[in-house]
């Protein structure tokens, strides 16, 4: 669906509902890279101005431990990609009225689900990475939190822009639904005025399939969108990757470009799989 | 106005430069060719012009290269054209404080703008900035942001002799020689340029210059240059007014084809120099006392153009296509008594998959027994 | 220059739950001079604006000759309205307008004003009614048709029921699916038509509600001989601005915040039902 | 009471360490039995994912394994899959990145100081809520953070997973007036970094000395960051390509990161081991901070990693305004790359110690094998040596609240990153 997702009705209601006017925040973890928590620790002034707004119960990385604790608001980094996390996800659903996941890990499984891909499944893969692969536990997958449990808003990227993340908080506390911008990142990269590299330079660029939210980063430093951010709505992938074969890549190549960091996400599965075929 | 035809020597265009400055524009802008393009940059001197820069532009691909002698015009536009400078990609239109007692007060984001001149504006980005400022300032709501940036600029066109293969400002009338709406006009010359002036302010500043008439020569070869480069353009649409034909195929089955080949990424919205689209938004401060009020571009083939809450008036690709299509060929002349093209190309070149709007109409043109 | 994009401060006088998700809010000027001089017409909005959220554009209903507060009557769809839904009496606003055009008054004195409406209650037309009932002596018969899904989508029944007893008016209800509580007729608005009693020379009839509603209606009313100059609808976009600038209401050639939102219909006819327009 | 109390701690997850880790222990008798420091961090197999990737789309994956010292992922994967093709970057890209990695020691350890160690000698539960008592070390250490962040925006647009760097270089030279707002920024918070080297040097830090090994790079005449030798206190001195063949991982049943052992020893990386062995690499104004506190150097004190750091900010600060006071962009801002087949290896001093990686490479620059030894895995083995020494020596008879409370101070003294440490490397036997 096409259709921009603006209202998060009913769990915006449980939120609006609460019944301390501080909410009480969560931050939780799961397979990541602990990038996307950094948009709150490297908010400097921001953090200190977030602390006295809410109250941040639970935040491993930044100190407060409370990983039980019932809460207004959690934001979840990270894909499921263990039994424990499988459960613990539901635990953390249970446990909050309104549900954030951030970043690419959390909205699309990130680039940890380049294994849902492999063959022989993870196994295979832990049996050549580990010595003892008997210690390790491990899903086949490392999946989406929305193919868990109802996730409230999403917030892609790979990282999330901290910018997002503050205004979807503040939107929150507002009372109301976060914009969720899903344009193409070129819309942004022509507002930031950079010379487009696909046309200048003949690169590769994701740009109009990518959904905007980096500050088109890329272009910015003369090279090419490599979708971090993952699709965009109404995103023409199987166009772009003709024109991408056009520049020379071979399907190989092509198909590349699909499979990275949002590799789960639909849009950019099925431009893999197809160009896959073809290679 | 029409004036006099100056020469200004090649070795002079430091001096105009000067002279610009010295009649109040802090800010010089001028073509500069940086990250693989031709962009309006903050000029030093007539050093950083492109000196024997040329371009190659065809559908979805733009080339820079470099040619023989000391022009520094002999290219066709690049990216955008005066657009950004008058209509901001973002600003803040307002902003708004909370006191404590929930009291609203509005205030002027105050932003200045610097008086800028700016050197090497084609014929096509007059007569579209003309058609921006029929839409920005008609009455009973003129915009006064757009109002003060217009009045900041001062316009140096430089006639064109080196179209792009994407050109056909030619088959809307728009081009290549700019007629009005400029300051100064420049033609290149090998070894300077003949210099017109189109406003008072305009013959101010070449009156400090102290230039010498231009030859019948020179301006007969300035003339023979903008009219050759006429006839170099390979593209065109094919009448000023596509209105009726337009309206009479909305249902074409061709817009089902270029819906396949368009990214709906809103690059040539974003290129167009007269498409004036744009959204606003909120951001507020984290601590919610203060709020910025945004406006930036949108465009057409973005969803939330469309978007009524249940539903999206124009969800496909190809409506949103023939939405632009429509609005910029027809509806432009219902709307502002004229097409909302004015031949650029821009559109064409910076196309990442190169749809061509003139092959479009063509094919839209096209009997079929549909 | 004027900055036709700044709102000013209003500040919620009375807020009146109209249904679980409508709610009126009367919004008075803090500013006197402000409030001076602001005059509109039926049929016009404003662009209402949420502190930090967002603005929206909001029918007036109040009387345009009534010097109180401004009248909204809003129903809860998305980001902004559902906000605005949490606001009480003593709530700050912003406000810019009024914007558009109205309802054709002249062209509607002296004869007989038919309404029609559907779908969750449509705040332009009740302004027009509000209007009409104001200076009954200047304008014919008033029917208002009015079609709804569900029987309980109908709010303001007993609005609609005062209104029925008043002179020289007739209400008609027409509701998808009926039910035990529904003494009215059951099926499409078009149903109530016939019943009507539409006389096609003196009626000048206004439309506002779903598009497929309006393009139904109007079809139906052509067909009883009502002359395609006496219908006009109100219709809604997108939109961003409200002055005719960020262009996203356009329909065809018209930007439905200049242009309409109130529309003769032989204008709009060539856009009306159009796919993507 | 001390005798035959059976003590059973469960820190079921690491606060303010990156990642999650636990720590599990089974003390009786006055003796420690079992001691585990558990890191659970799923496995996410880079080292798969970069088999059959293009090289020019390595750096992107790599920066992906932790999203706190990216740039110590890029810069060594860079350095590797350069010398693999045979690139020598030019004086002018090196200055570049050796400043870009300035900007991630100052985020990364400014971050540590202030938000993860800093509660522990002060008596607090986190950061957070230290603030409202120590307004001003906390907007300190945030200023630093940002300022670190703010360098490596100058070179990649984000301070997560950046996206300036090249092979061969860097995509576009950083924005001269952007370049040079942060070098007033530098300017105006040196006198932050080098009053912290005083503050840490000031704060009550246990007395707890042991013996243990410090391994980093060594250059002939910069402090180490992003070349030198592989050397350490007890004599080793290789080049970085010698590191597999003294160095040694494996995998143990409780931790999805490997460790790692040199000559069969646990060992320690980061910034008290760099220190230790390179103090009299440090600038004349870093050396003058620091004897200035009276630390005694090589330090045998895990609980001083925190005034390394401190003074690993102040070098990088005195360091990134050197390199920027002379900065000129330069078009293009790297060397052309000609892929072919072939290997290398790259080893950087990442905030957390050394990383070291190896590449190879098929003739169109594919990867065709990946290796990483990221700094936590080659400290794992140490901590748990450190913590089961530390805490006898802190005492068992302390009540469980204190015993975790140390056991986890001792574990943050690491500063230990456990998604890095679970990017586990392929464990071959003999590599040759
Ligand atoms: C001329 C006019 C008069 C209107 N009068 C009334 C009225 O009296 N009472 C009433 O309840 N509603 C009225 N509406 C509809 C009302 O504007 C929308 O319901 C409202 O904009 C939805 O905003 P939202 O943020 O709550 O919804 P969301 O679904 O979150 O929409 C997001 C944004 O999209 C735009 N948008 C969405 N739906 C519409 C829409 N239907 N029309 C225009 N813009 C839209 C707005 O900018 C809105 O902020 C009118 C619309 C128009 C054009
Ligand atoms: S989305 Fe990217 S930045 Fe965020 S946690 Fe995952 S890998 Fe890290
Ligand atoms: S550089 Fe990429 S994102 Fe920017 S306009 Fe071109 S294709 Fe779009
Ligand atoms: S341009 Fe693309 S790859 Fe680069 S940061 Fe933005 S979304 Fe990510």
């Amino acid at each position: 669906m096409a259709t921009p997702r603006f209202t998060v009705t009913d769990a915006l209601d449980r939120l609006n509902e609460r019944p301390q006017p501080r909410p009480r925040i969560a931050v939780h973890k799961f397979s990541s890279c602990d990038g996307c928590q950094l948009a709150f620790i490297n908010a400097g002034e921001a953090l200190l101005q977030l602390a006295e707004l809410v109250d941040i119960v639970h935040f491993a990385e930044a100190g407060p431990m409370d990983p039980e604790a019932a809460v207004d608001l959690a934001f979840v980094e990270g894909s499921i990609s263990t039994p424990e996390e499988a459960e613990r996800i539901q635990t953390v659903r249970a446990n909050t009225r309104f549900l954030v996941s951030i970043g690419a890990c959390a909205t699309s499984g990130g680039l940890q689900a380049l294994r849902n891909f492999n063959a022989d499944g993870a196994a295979g893969w832990t049996e050549a990475v580990y010595a003892q692969p008997e210690f390790i536990h491990s899903l086949d997958t490392a999946t989406p939190v929305a193919e868990h449990v109802k996730v409230d808003l999403e917030l892609w990227g790979c990282p999330v822009n901290a910018r997002q993340v503050f205004q979807a908080l503040r939107q929150l506390l507002f009372g109301v639904a976060p914009v969720v911008d899903r344009d193409k990142l070129c819309v942004e990269c022509k507002r930031q005025q950079h010379v487009c590299v696909l046309v200048a330079k003949g690169e590769p660029c994701m740009g109009p399939v990518t959904h905007t939210g980096c500050g088109a980063l890329c272009p910015a430093f003369g090279r090419d969108c490599y979708a971090c951010f993952g699709p965009a709505e109404n995103p023409n992938t199987a166009a772009l990757a003709r024109r991408f074969e056009g520049l020379g890549l071979l399907p190989e190549a092509v198909a590349r470009r699909f499979h990275l960091i949002n590799s789960h996400a639909p849009a950019f599965r099925i431009e893999w799989l197809d160009w896959q075929e073809r290679s | 106005m029409q004036s006099t035809a100056l020469f200004l020597p090649r070795s002079s265009l430091d001096a105009l430069i000067q002279a610009l400055r010295a009649c109040g524009y802090e800010r010089v802008l001028g073509p500069v060719a940086r990250d693989g393009a031709i962009t309006l940059q903050a000029l030093d001197s007539a050093s950083d012009l492109p000196v024997g820069v040329r371009d190659r532009q065809e559908p979805g691909q733009y080339r820079l290269g470099h040619g023989e002698g000391e022009r520094c015009f002999a290219w066709a536009n690049g990216p955008q054209a005066l657009k950004p400078l008058t209509f901001a990609p973002r600003e803040t239109l307002w902003r708004c404080e909370r006191d404590a007692e929930g009291g609203l007060v509005f205030r002027d984001a105050g932003e200045r703008n610097v008086p800028t001149a700016v050197i090497g504006v084609r014929a096509c980005d007059l007569a579209a900035l003309k058609i921006q400022e029929r839409h920005f300032l008609k009455a009973p709501y003129p915009d006064p942001r757009y109002a003060a940036r217009r009045e900041s600029l001062f316009l140096v066109a430089v006639h064109c002799s080196h179209p792009a293969s994407t050109c056909f400002c030619a088959s809307t009338g728009d081009g290549p020689r700019a007629e009005t709406g400029f300051d100064l006009a420049l033609s290149e010359l090998d070894d300077g340029f003949v210099v017109t002036s189109g406003t008072e302010r305009g013959a101010a500043v070449v009156e400090r210059l102290e230039l010498d008439r231009a030859s019948p020569a020179q301006t007969a070869e300035a003339d023979a240059e903008i009219e050759a480069a006429a006839r170099q353009q390979v593209r065109a649409l094919p009448s000023r007014n596509l209105r009726d034909a337009l309206y009479a195929r909305l249902e074409h089955p061709h817009w089902d084809q270029v819906g396949r080949r368009c990214l709906s990424c809103g690059n040539c919205t974003a290129v167009c120099p007269t498409c004036f689209c744009h959204a606003e938004q909120d951001e507020p401060a984290l601590d919610g006392s203060r709020t910025d009020h945004l406006r930036q571009w949108d465009s057409c083939f973005t969803a939330v153009h469309s978007y009524m809450g249940h539903f999206l008036v124009r969800e496909e690709t190809r409506l949103r296509y023939r939405q632009w299509l429509t609005h910029k060929l027809a509806s432009w002349h219902d709307q502002y008594d004229r097409s909302g093209c004015v031949g650029c190309g821009r559109c064409i070149a910076w196309c990442p998959v190169g749809i061509d709007i003139t092959a479009e109409v063509e094919a839209l043109l096209e009997p079929t027994d549909a | 220059m004027h900055d036709p994009d700044r709102p000013v401060e209003v500040e919620v006088v009375d807020r009146v739950e109209e249904t679980p998700t409508i709610y009126t809010l009367h919004l008075r000027f803090t500013d006197p001079a402000v409030a001076g001089s602001y005059r509109s017409r039926p049929g016009q909005f404003n662009m209402l604006y949420l502190y930090g959220v967002g603005e929206v554009p909001i029918s007036i209903v109040s009387d345009p000759d009534f010097d109180g507060p401004v009248e909204h009557t809003i129903r809860s769809v998305g980001r902004v309205t559902r906000g605005m839904e949490r606001l009480r009496v003593g709530d700050r606003l912003g406000l810019r307008g009024p914007y558009g055009r109205g309802w054709p008054l002249e062209a509607a004195e002296d004869r007989d004003v038919v309404i029609v409406t559907g779908g969750l209650g449509c705040a332009p037309v009740v302004s027009m009614i509000r209007y009409v009932l104001e200076r009954r002596e200047r304008f014919g018969r008033l029917t208002i048709l009015q079609g709804v899904k569900h029987t309980d989508d109908l709010i303001w029944r007993r609005q609609y029921e005062a209104w029925q007893r008043l002179p020289n008016t007739q209400v008609l209800l027409a509701a998808d699916v009926g039910g035990p509580n529904w003494p009215y007729s059951v099926g499409k608005v078009t149903v109530l038509f016939d019943r009507a009693g539409i006389d096609p020379e003196r009626s000048i009839v206004m439309l506002c509600g779903p598009e497929i509603m309006m393009k139904a209606s109007i079809d139906r009313l052509l067909a009883l001989n009502v002359p395609p100059e006496a219908l006009w609808l109100s219709i809604e976009r997108n939109m961003q601005c409200g002055v005719g600038h960020c262009g996203h209401c356009q329909v065809g050639p018209h930007f439905v915040c200049q242009d309409g939102p109130v529309f003769h219909y032989p204008v709009l006819r060539p856009w009306l039902g159009v796919t993507g327009f | 009471m001390t005798g035959h109390r059976e003590i059973r701690i469960e820190v079921p997850v690491l606060a303010r360490v990156e990642g999650e880790g636990a720590l599990d222990l089974i003390a009786s008798g006055g003796r420690i039995e079992t001691l585990r420091l558990r890191i659970f961090e799923p496995p996410r197999y880079f080292e798969k994912f970069l088999e059959g990737r293009g090289y020019g789309e390595v750096l992107d994956i790599v920066a992906r394994i932790c999203g706190i010292c990216p740039v110590a992922y890029q810069m060594t994967a860079v350095q590797a899959l350069e010398q693999a093709f045979g690139v020598e970057p030019s004086p002018w890209v090196l200055r570049l990145r050796r400043l870009m990695y300035c900007g991630e020691w100052l985020q990364s350890h400014a971050l540590h100081i202030h938000l993860l160690a800093l509660p522990d000698f002060l008596g607090f539960d986190n950061g957070i809520a230290m603030a409202a008592k120590h307004p001003d070390a906390v907007r300190r250490g945030l200023r630093l953070q940002r300022l670190g962040n703010d360098l490596i925006k100058l070179f990649g647009g984000r301070s997560v997973h950046p996206v300036g760097m090249r092979v061969g270089g860097f995509h576009r030279a950083p924005d001269p007036e952007q370049a040079a707002r942060v070098l007033a920024e530098l300017r105006s918070a040196l006198h932050d970094a080098e009053a912290l080297v005083g503050f840490t040097a000031g704060l009550e830090l246990p007395e707890d000395d042991q013996d243990f090994l410090s391994v980093a790079l060594r250059h002939e005449h910069e402090y180490p960051m992003f070349s030198g030798r592989i050397v350490s206190d007890g004599g080793l001195d290789i080049p970085i390509e010698g590191f597999p063949d003294r160095f040694r991982e494996s995998h143990v049943a409780h931790s999805t990161a490997l460790y790692a052992h040199l000559d069969e020893r646990p060992y320690l990386v980061g910034p008290l081991a760099r220190l230790n062995l390179n103090h009299d690499r440090l600038s004349a104004p870093a050396r003058a901070a620091l004897a200035a506190t009276g630390l005694r150097l090589p330090s045998r004190n895990m609980f001083h990693s925190v005034i390394a750091r401190a003074v690993e900010i102040h070098e990088a600060v005195l360091e990134a305004i050197r390199l920027l006071e002379d900065y000129h962009p330069e078009e293009p801002a790297f060397v052309p790359v000609e892929p072919g087949a072939g290997s290398g290896c790259g080893a950087t001093e990442a905030p957390r110690g050394m990383l070291w990686h190896r590449y190879e490479l098929d003739d169109e620059g594919k990867v065709l094998s990946a290796w990483i030894v990221p700094p936590t895995s080659q400290n794992q083995a140490r901590i748990e040596d450190d913590l089961r020494r530390s805490l006898e020596a802190f005492g068992l008879h302390h009540d469980d609240d204190a015993l975790r409370l140390r056991g986890e101070t001792v574990i943050r003294n690491y500063d230990p990153c456990i998604s890095c440490a679970t990017h586990f490397l392929k464990v071959r036997v003999q590599r040759h």
